[in-house]
């Protein structure tokens, strides 16, 4: 399942909900990635801009692959965009599985493949000015390690 | 056709969205973006690297030698950071 | 930190106040390994034994070296012992880092050597009875590749 | 010394744990076994196969080959299978 949203999300409601009732799950791995502030990047809030309509489709596509590849139970990803404070959350990946190689893999994938393929850019506050933030080689690396 | 731009193309170019109606033999990305740099000279600005555009017809990523037609939907913006 | 306890716990709450107010954390990642049952295993619940005292100090073992492998902002597990129904929750695994790399590997190395260090051991409920839960040579091998 | 037994290794002997005084020569884990193997059919049973016996000594994993004195406390358990 996926959602962009602009509001927050609560991590505990949106886990209690996720694949309750399924016996068959054995591990659940969650990922929350958070506005950093504070230590010397001197960012209080940044922007998320993105391309709604291609983000849904980018995401949903995402989240098939991650489906093909692992047997998984259930699958969320939530997505914010617009303005978020130092702190807040950004996007949350829950993915369900009867092993929890399978769960972890799939979360970190998810992960990966968002970063580089789904259409959101961060645009940075800070006393000095607004600055678009750049796309790391590094997170080019961690998805193509899922290639071939 | 429908042109988007997201982040520091729409700053630099001062827009997110136009309509577009590009001469007849435009007939792939690339051809489109070189059409697209004479219209403004913030036009000229965001496409002047195009190492750091990435672009999307009809909401698929796709590489500078995807044609392009009337109808389409040509999304500009550069390498996604969200996550 | 570390808790072994009898009692159920909600992940709501404990990812919640889990690194609360450290604006250095970019990066969240949650584990929860349940009781799996239901699916043709037969297994109804079941009863987590426990070296009290020896499984503190090995938990404690494994967070340090966790710290000492990644920059952690925060770590929490809690291991439940006792009887455990079909659906229940028996760990929760969680990391904070600046980044998600860190915070992943730390969940999956902190899941690793829980499972092939600390002392518990899994008697599972069936109709048909009884049966102590083998150590698997898959668990060993996914221990031996933080190893060196 | 205090002896301890987890998972089915309590099972097969019938107690959690017990206060034994081996002889003096006994110095390390495996004399201490060879020794326990005697007091019942049921420690018999139990160490039967070491190659599926752990043990820790104070509470730290050991090998057979770990001394052990008066007043240690010594476990024997199954390979771990929780998490």
């Amino acid at each position: 399942m996926i959602r962009v949203q602009r509001e927050d999300f609560d991590v505990g409601v949106e886990v209690a909900a996720f694949s309750a009732g399924d016996a068959g799950v054995g591990a659940i791995c969650t990922f929350v990635g958070l506005v950093r502030g504070g230590d010397g990047n001197g960012v209080t809030a940044m922007t998320l801009d993105h391309y709604p309509g291609m983000t849904e489709r980018q995401m949903a596509a995402i989240e098939s692959e991650a489906r093909s590849r692992w047997p998984l139970s259930d699958v969320l990803v939530i997505h914010r965009f617009g303005r978020l404070e130092a702190g807040a959350r950004i996007v949350l990946v829950a993915t369900a599985s009867a092993h929890r190689e399978a769960a972890f893999q799939a979360c970190q994938f998810l992960m990966d493949w968002l970063k580089t393929r789904a259409p959101f850019w961060k645009l940075e506050h800070t006393p000095g000015g607004d600055r678009w933030v750049e796309a790391k080689a590094s997170d080019d690396a961690l998805a193509e390690r899922w290639d071939g | 056709m429908k042109v988007l731009y997201f982040a520091w193309l729409r700053t630099r170019i001062g827009l997110g969205e136009e309509e577009v109606t590009p001469p007849a033999g435009i007939a792939d990305v690339a051809g489109l973006i070189a059409w697209l740099k004479e219209r403004s000279p913030g036009h000229q600005t965001a496409f002047a690297d195009l190492r750091a555009v990435r672009v999307a017809v009809n909401q698929d990523h796709v590489g500078f030698d995807h044609p392009v037609a009337a109808g389409d939907e040509v999304a500009f913006f550069p390498p996604v950071t969200g996550g």
